[in-house]
């Protein structure tokens, strides 16, 4: 069975979709609870796959490699290192809260809705997984199909825009990157990210091919250690960019009228953290000379990636749940919610806490890691990190005093009932995992650290010839 | 020490707190109060016994891990307890007041619909404050740090409907955090040259952490531990409410009184105070920062004592008082001091405690009245709290023998004593201070407990003195009010009681220069006359018998003629303002900014919509050359092959 | 005439066999055809699968081999593009069925024609000489004009056919003029003679006939500025015939490029190329920007086309055998999945609803779910978007592009399909976005239906399992 | 002497006149028909010279069959423009423009 876990977690909930989206609107219950039973047999099979994985070393492991594209000599090879784990049991995790939040909220072609989140789950973990660079590419793009009908069908208001500017800039970042791949494809003959990771480019090549998988910006960290020498000297871009994304995001979520809004500006905020993290390791060294610290960096935003996808995922569902009562994403029609959604007000309370970075919430480690990684790289480059303690506490607390507490602002709110029992549920284990992850993160550091000390030998290697 | 008791002691306090905030409605109000009380009694009576074994027992300090939080990079990331005197000293306190303000809350909080809630949100207060003053390492520390804060938000913020009070607890929270921002960048320095967390490892590294330096700016390259000892002192700035991160304290006087004396008196905000003490060994090693230290410290012990004197709020009397009195602890830490400020947090955490409750019981006794100006007069109606607000009042002026004139004075001579940039003007604040803070005190007393009632009519027919579940813990506390001083502070500051848990440098040492002269308590406390601060403290409370006793009018008058400086006191310096029209607003009008002009008008008008737009654009513009005309496509496929006859013909030729 | 002279008819037997079945199929049509036009039709289903056959048995893989003086070529490529061109036609004709019965169109005469515009297409698969394209050119092109035409009653398709028409003349007259040219200054009409004559420098009239012979190339396949025939007919003509317009004949300008300019004159590649770019890098942006305009499908689907032949244009451009491989690869993924396009429009449409409009699709999701399904595969792959075999296509002329080089071409192709997925979106966003408002529900049709499910999982089937095609194309090219 | 450059002219000269024919002819369909017989004559002209100029009959042959093509595009091309009138009422080339854009 191990020997098909990747593959079983890629192909089932996708196999599992196309069921669902078979069955259509007329039997939705049977949609909803075969949707749900695909979503927690994925994550179960899930679990196999941190059981049986070896941190200790930077080593692929439960690989999978079969002949797929005898053209391109493209295979169809997965493996996980410490790097992808984590993020798959993000991912299968929550599908399933996802697929329950959907619940009775989805109300309109909600089998379409749930066959394309199974579908989308199995094209997450293909990407993570994937160790062929075209076989990620294949992933990656094809993610953007169920991505757009979801928005498109089930978005907010302007959602067409919205979806159809999201797919082509996307789209447009991606190609980018397939050039560069193509492009050292035909160098290589190989589409392995290993056999890629050998190939020696020359410093313009890297800065270019650098820049076309920023253009993606790829999630795939790894990849970015194809091109060691580009990354070296193009991370103050990325650096300069997550500062900016710390800072300038910060005063713009401060304004936000619209509490999706703002939370999506507060996610930016956030991701800046995983980039900054992530392209630490060649100030730090030419800073202090030494490495101590490019490893935490990664493992911080490795942190705080898994992080702001419960944080993140938690907050939007907690705007989720006043929508579905109060059918507005506006700020000024709540207030005083507390008074009517006593639980729901202490687990908002709670996800606005993890949001804002506060200790014993997950919010916290990845931040704390990545601002002591930074400070090893430059003093200022912490200062501008560190504000986020002010900005992020700013945005989120005035959020929350101005949605939840006071007095009982209209008759809206008057009239709100608290949670019911699956918004409880879902809330309380989102709750749980935040807690679980700040109080307790060692099981996560210990997954990753040798693929992290190997990410960043790979990326202080140089592939530039001696001179 | 076994560490299972250790554990026991924040644990126990957390547990209690957990049970009633999740399932108080269903044990009822009577099991959430018997449980928390429970818990804080268990870990007040194992902290005693810490206290017994560390103090006569011989036992030594300890100091160990607990659990692995995380590990990466080789960098350890641990929760684990370091107990020696220092630590053992605030344990009790902590314990003991909360204590005492637990069971208090049972009368306080009597008629209040949250009554499970807050009682979970004391407790869960006491349990951050113990795993902050019990750590042994950074990343604890900053957890307790804003755990603490954390629960000082909700704490505050404990009447959510009311917009002052949500507004006061986030005003709390983000001027917490800026110190927390600075405190962090200082773990991140440490950090940085140590590559650890853990406090001896830091202590360590401190000598070789003092000659390097840090290039913050271009070519100038600041001494490593200074910088990193201002960070951490930002922290404790915010914390301890120093000027000008003080703003958030006398807003916070809108959460319940109880609160008021754990947080505001007793605990959280000596948190900063603590942990320059528990930093001693690198704050002993940069001059600079300690200099810092005593004028921020010096300027905030005068200067919230002015405030003080034109509030007519009860609470926030007391607040700016603790102000001040944290301005005298950090000047006790910037002359070196550590002792005698960790001394004199120990005795104003009573004292002031006190005081707090006693306001508490005056306004519940008044129906949730607050201003003095409505009181006057209630010592015969309220007997009790009047004596122990009394001594409460004496022990904070520093009455010879008084618990408060011995921390006080030990203080104030060791900034004579000192030498270090900053003192003099340190010496003059705290001189001065003396006066200000005997001034309100009594202004305060007078106004409240005599001369004529000026109860409104309501107040007076539904007037009742407070029960004996609230008089209790003024009772328990103003027994060390009045008599710790006089006991401890022989051990604790000359005694060498803290051994290496505060090591000041042999030439920075004015508390042992002190102990040369010292000859008991008792002599220590008949010397007080002799002195200039008994005789200041003295001239305080006359005045204020003078000013709001005897000739209440005399007040008013000097009121108007210093209508200016009045005006700027009653806006205490124009912080608030400054904070909310010029800081917050600035904020929000970058945001906006920002907001339309970058992301709305550049990145989403010009980039994304503006692309597609010219896209569009194009589109309808190209279209138009397919006309329909069949002459015109003949016209294009010649055009077209002319144009590649002329391109390569030129070309090849 | 003996054993060994029959054998030498053979390889031939594809084109031979189609003409005797176009007079097997005018005769039945007159016999039995005229009261039940639908027997033809299964009649002409029959005989093109029976053309398929005679296309295996004729097959000898893995050998080229040069008949009728040189005139005639039978290699691997041809026998594939003929196996192609026969399996493509009959889906065609199975899809337009209905429409044609509905439309009083299914006359004997509608499917001789076809067939002899596929007999253009065989012929021209196996051009030997000059004389052969022409007479292929020609062949496949009156009975189009004809096609176009075919429905009397439309005047749009008249004028549709006249344009068509006269530029397809002027292109042929180009046409060839560009040969006569070569003829002068070659001495030869075959295409191996034209291999050999041309290595030395360019001359003056060389390239002068290039251009003409260019010119008419990108005639056949639409490309800008010689595209404008292209959005009229396929908006003009009765959908069955803008369906055939659309998908085989691009498997005869693939065949006509590639005998002509690629092994005809092969030696000379760089010039030609380089015009080709060009061509391609116009059609690219033209193709794209005017398609998203556009609120007619077909007239999309048009301009789309001509986006699309830029993309093959460029595997061209790269003048190797890798770029010649992934221009066929791309020709056949492109007909397949323009065939299952039209082959939904002819599915969604009915009497007095043509669903030639764009906003005839609004919310065909609820009315028509696996229709819209299916229209939705076809879309993301002709976007380029994985899982679909369209990705493929488009990834394979990239790759052969940077492999010579040519990383500007590479960067405006990607970019011009990135605008391009815009108006493909834009038929999901339409089915699927929009509510359908009181536009009328799906009908079943079931077998037509099915073909097309076919059709879409195909689009899917070759897109998670590529190899096989690619493999075929491969093997095609270098072995022939 | 008439040399091959001669030829070439005049099949040159016929090309040019019969495409500027084409569009600079707005009027009438049937103009464009016989613009479009010049132009194939042209390169039967072409054909021919390069024919007799390199002894070659290729050249001949191809025009045999260019002219036997010609004879059915013009039937074609007549037909159609047969089915236009019926419908148009007008074979006006300028009228040949609903289609566009």
């Amino acid at each position: 069975m191990t020997q098909y876990l990747l593959s079983t977690l890629i192909w089932l909930p996708i196999a599992g979709g196309f069921l669902t989206l078979l069955l259509g609107d007329g039997s939705r219950n049977l949609a909803r609870w075969l949707s749900l039973g695909i979503a927690v047999a994925t994550f179960a099979f899930s679990i196999p796959l941190y059981l049986g994985f070896d941190g200790s070393t930077a080593a692929f492991q439960f690989i999978e490699r079969t002949a797929w594209i005898t053209t391109f000599n493209a295979d169809y090879s997965l493996g996980v290192d410490g790097i992808a784990l984590p993020l798959i049991l993000l991912t299968t995790f929550t599908t399933v809260l996802i697929v329950a939040a959907g619940w009775d909220v989805i109300t309109e072609r909600t089998a379409q809705y749930l066959g394309a989140f199974l579908i989308l789950e199995g094209l997450m973990v293909g990407v993570f997984a994937a160790m062929d660079a075209m076989l990620f590419y294949f992933f990656w793009e094809a993610m953007l199909i169920p991505m757009f009908l979801i928005i498109g069908i089930w978005g907010g208001p302007r959602r067409v825009y919205a979806t159809i500017k999201f797919f082509l800039y996307t789209f447009l970042g991606s190609v980018f990157m397939l050039i560069a791949l193509i492009y050292m494809y035909l160098k290589t003959g190989d589409y392995s990210i290993a056999a890629l990771q050998q190939l020696p480019l020359t410093a313009t090549e890297q800065r270019l091919i650098f820049l076309a998988f920023l253009a993606a910006f790829a999630v795939k960290v790894p990849m970015f250690t194809i091109t060691p020498d580009g990354s070296r000297e193009l991370s103050w871009l990325v650096i300069a960019l997550s500062l900016i994304a710390v800072v300038y995001i910060g005063f713009v979520a401060l304004v936000q009228q619209d509490m999706k809004k703002l939370i999506a500006y507060s996610s930016i905020a956030h991701m800046g953290f995983v980039t900054l993290g992530a392209f630490l390791a060649y100030d730090i060294v030419a800073n202090t000379g030494g490495v101590q610290g490019a490893a935490l960096g990664i493992d911080g935003a490795m942190v705080q990636m898994i992080s702001h996808g419960l944080v993140s995922g938690a907050m939007f569902l907690c705007v989720g749940v006043m929508y579905d009562r109060v059918h507005s994403r506006q700020i000024s029609p709540y207030g005083g919610v507390i008074n009517t959604m006593p639980k729901f007000g202490a687990f908002m309370v709670l996800f606005s806490m993890a949001n804002a970075g506060l200790p014993a919430t997950s919010g916290f480690v990845g931040e704390f890691m990545v601002i002591l990684a930074s400070f090893k790289a430059n003093f200022w480059y912490a200062f501008a990190a560190g504000t986020t303690l002010i900005l992020g506490a700013a945005y989120t607390l005035w959020l929350v005093k101005r949605v939840i507490f006071g007095p009982v602002g209209n008759d809206h709110v008057a009239a709100l009932t608290d949670l019911n029992r699956r918004e409880f549920a879902i809330l309380a284990i989102l709750a749980v995992a935040v807690l679980l992850l700040g109080l307790w993160p060692a099981p996560l550091l210990d997954v990753m650290r040798g693929s992290t000390h190997h990410l960043v030998e790979q990326m202080l290697s140089t592939k530039l010839p001696t001179p | 020490m076994n560490p299972n008791l250790l554990l026991a002691i924040p644990l126990l306090p957390l547990a209690a707190a957990v049970i009633s905030g999740l399932f108080g409605r269903l044990i009822g109000r009577t099991a959430s109060a018997t449980l928390t009380i429970a818990g804080v009694l268990g870990a007040l009576v194992l902290s005693l016994k810490v206290f017994q074994q560390l103090a006569f027992e011989g036992v030594p300090s300890y100091n160990d891990t607990v659990y692995t939080w995380l590990v990466s990079d080789g960098i350890r990331m641990q929760v684990g307890f370091l107990v020696d005197q220092l630590t053992v000293l605030m344990m009790v306190v902590v314990t003991f007041v909360s204590l005492c303000v637990h069971v208090y809350t049972i009368g306080y909080m009597h008629d209040d619909a949250g009554y499970q809630r807050f009682f979970s949100y004391i407790s869960l207060f006491t349990f951050a404050m113990l795993m902050l003053v019990m750590s042994n390492n950074f990343m604890q520390l900053f957890f307790g740090w804003e755990a603490v804060g954390v629960v000082s938000y909700l704490l505050i913020g404990f009447w959510y409907t009311r917009p002052s009070a949500t507004f006061a607890n986030m005003k709390a929270f983000l001027v917490n955090r800026v110190g927390d921002f600075g405190f962090v960048l200082g773990i991140a320095g440490i950090v940085y040259f140590t590559g650890s967390l853990d406090y001896a490892d830091a202590f360590a590294a401190a000598p070789s952490m003092a000659t390097k330096t840090l290039s913050v700016m271009p070519g100038a390259a600041w001494p490593a531990l200074t910088v990193i000892c201002i960070c951490l002192f930002i922290g404790a700035m915010g914390k301890s409410a120093q000027m000008p991160l003080h703003v958030w304290l006398p807003d916070s006087m809108e959460g319940p009184t109880p609160i008021s004396a754990l947080i505001h008196a007793a605990t959280m905000v000596t948190a900063g105070i603590f942990m320059v003490a528990r930093m001693s060994p690198l704050f002993e090693l940069s001059e600079t920062a300690l200099s810092t230290v005593l004028v921020i410290g010096a300027t905030t012990a005068l200067f919230m004592g002015f405030l003080g004197i034109v509030s007519n709020d009860i609470k926030r009397v007391v607040a700016y008082s603790t102000l001040s009195q944290l301005g005298y602890m950090t000047v006790a830490l910037g002359v070196s001091g550590y002792s005698v400020a960790i001394f004199h947090l120990m005795t104003h955490a009573f004292f002031k405690a006190l005081l707090f409750l006693a306001a508490g019981a005056v306004i519940i006794a008044m129906h949730h009245e607050q201003d003095m100006r409505k009181m006057g007069g209630l010592r015969h109606r309220m007997p009790v709290t009047y004596w122990t607000s009394l001594i409460g009042a004496l022990a904070l002026i520093g009455t010879p023998f008084f618990s408060g004139f011995y921390s006080k004075d030990a203080l104030i001579e060791a900034v004579a004593e000192s030498h270090r940039v900053g003192a003099g003007y340190a010496y003059f604040c705290v001189l001065g201070g003396v006066f200000i803070t005997a001034l309100y005190t009594f202004r305060m007393i007078f106004m409240t407990f005599h001369g004529q009632e000026r109860l409104d009519h309501h107040a007076k027919a539904h007037f009742h003195d407070v029960g004996w579940d609230m008089k209790a813990p003024l009772v328990a506390l103003a027994i060390p009010s009045l008599l710790i001083g006089f006991f401890t502070v022989q051990p604790v500051l000359f005694g060498g009681w803290f051994g290496d848990a505060i090591q000041v440098l042999e030439h920075n040492d004015v508390i042992a220069h002190i102990g040369h002269h010292f000859q008991g308590p008792v002599a220590f406390a008949l010397h007080g006359p002799m002195g200039a601060p008994f005789w200041l403290a003295l001239g305080g409370v006359v005045t204020a018998w003078l000013f709001f006793l005897k000739n209440p009018s005399w007040a008013a008058a000097w009121e108007s003629r210093l209508s200016g400086l009045h005006t700027v006191l009653v806006n205490k310096y124009y912080f608030d303002w400054f904070n909310e029209n010029v800081l917050a607003r600035a904020s929000r009008g970058l945001g906006s900014v920002l907001w339309k002009a970058g992301d709305q008008a550049v990145i989403d008008g010009t980039l994304v919509n503006g692309s597609a737009k010219l896209v569009g654009w194009l589109a309808g513009v190209t279209r138009r050359v397919q006309t329909g005309y069949l002459y015109s496509y003949a016209l294009w496929m010649v055009v077209g092959l002319a144009v590649l006859l002329a391109w390569f013909l030129l070309s090849a030729h | 005439m003996t054993e060994t002279s029959f054998a030498q008819f053979l390889p031939a037997l594809p084109e031979i066999y189609l003409v005797g079945a176009i007079c097997a199929l005018l005769m039945f049509d007159v016999f039995f055809g005229l009261k039940k036009p639908t027997r033809t039709a299964s009649v002409a289903l029959l005989l093109l699968l029976g053309g398929a056959v005679a296309t295996l048995i004729s097959a000898d893989f893995g050998h080229r081999q040069v008949l009728f003086s040189g005139m005639y070529i039978a290699d691997d490529l041809a026998t594939l593009l003929k196996l192609a061109s026969f399996l493509f036609v009959a889906i065609a004709l199975f899809y337009s069925g209905e429409f044609l019965g509905r439309r009083k169109l299914q006359q004997g005469e509608y499917y001789v024609l076809v067939f002899t515009a596929l007999l253009g297409v065989l012929v021209l698969t196996s051009a030997g000489s000059l004389l052969m394209v022409y007479i292929g050119v020609e062949l496949l092109s009156l009975s189009l004009y004809a096609l176009v035409a075919f429905d009397r009653e439309n005047g749009v398709a008249a004028e549709a056919a006249m344009k068509y028409f006269v530029l397809g003349a002027i292109a042929s007259g180009i046409m060839l003029y560009g040969m006569s040219l070569l003829y002068g200054l070659s001495g030869t009409l075959s295409l191996a003679g034209l291999a050999t004559a041309f290595s030395g420098p360019n001359s003056l009239g060389l390239i002068l006939g290039l251009a003409f012979l260019v010119v008419a190339v990108a005639f056949k396949f639409g490309a800008v500025p010689f595209h404008m025939w292209v959005p009229d007919v396929y908006q003009g003509a009765p959908t069955s015939v803008s369906l055939l317009v659309a998908s085989v004949p691009k498997i005869a300008s693939f065949a006509v490029a590639y005998r002509l300019l690629a092994e005809g004159l092969g030696e000379v590649s760089g010039t030609w190329t380089q015009m080709l770019s060009v061509l391609a890098v116009l059609s690219l942006l033209f193709g794209n920007l005017i398609a998203i305009a556009q609120t007619n499908l077909r007239r999309m689907l048009a301009y789309s086309a001509i986006s699309n032949v830029g993309f093959i244009l460029l595997g061209f451009v790269t003048g190797t055998g890798d770029g010649y491989e992934a221009a066929l690869y791309f020709t056949l993924v492109y007909v397949m999945v323009v065939l299952g396009t039209f082959g939904a429009i002819l599915l969604a449409s009915r009497e007095g609803f043509e669903a030639d409009e764009i906003a005839d699709y609004k919310g065909l999701s609820s009315r028509d779910p696996s229709l819209a399904f299916m229209v939705a595969v076809l879309m993301f792959s002709t976007a380029g978007i994985p899982p679909f075999v369209g990705f493929w296509a488009k990834l394979r002329i990239i790759e052969s592009l940077v492999n010579v080089g040519h990383l500007w071409l590479s960067i405006i192709a990607v970019v011009m399909s990135v605008i391009g997925a815009f108006y493909y979106l834009r038929i999901v966003w339409v089915m699927y976005f929009d509510p359908p408002g009181d536009l009328p529900r799906g009908q079943p049709r079931l077998a037509l239906r099915f073909v097309l499910g076919l059709n879409a999982a195909a689009a899917l089937g070759l897109g998670l399992f590529p190899d096989v095609l690619l493999n075929v194309c491969q093997t095609v090219l270098h072995r022939g | 002497m008439i040399t091959l450059q001669h030829m070439m002219v005049i099949s040159g000269l016929l090309f040019a006149l019969s495409v500027a024919g084409i569009f600079i002819n707005r009027r009438n369909v049937i103009l464009l028909l016989m613009c479009i017989e010049l132009l194939l004559l042209s390169a039967n002209f072409n054909f021919v010279a390069f024919s007799r100029w390199l002894g070659n009959i290729d050249g001949q042959v191809f025009v045999f069959f260019i002219l036997t093509v010609a004879a059915a595009e013009s039937a074609i091309g007549l037909a159609i423009l047969v089915v236009l009138f019926r419908k148009r009422r007008s074979i006006d080339v300028e009228d040949l423009a609903t289609l566009k854009g």
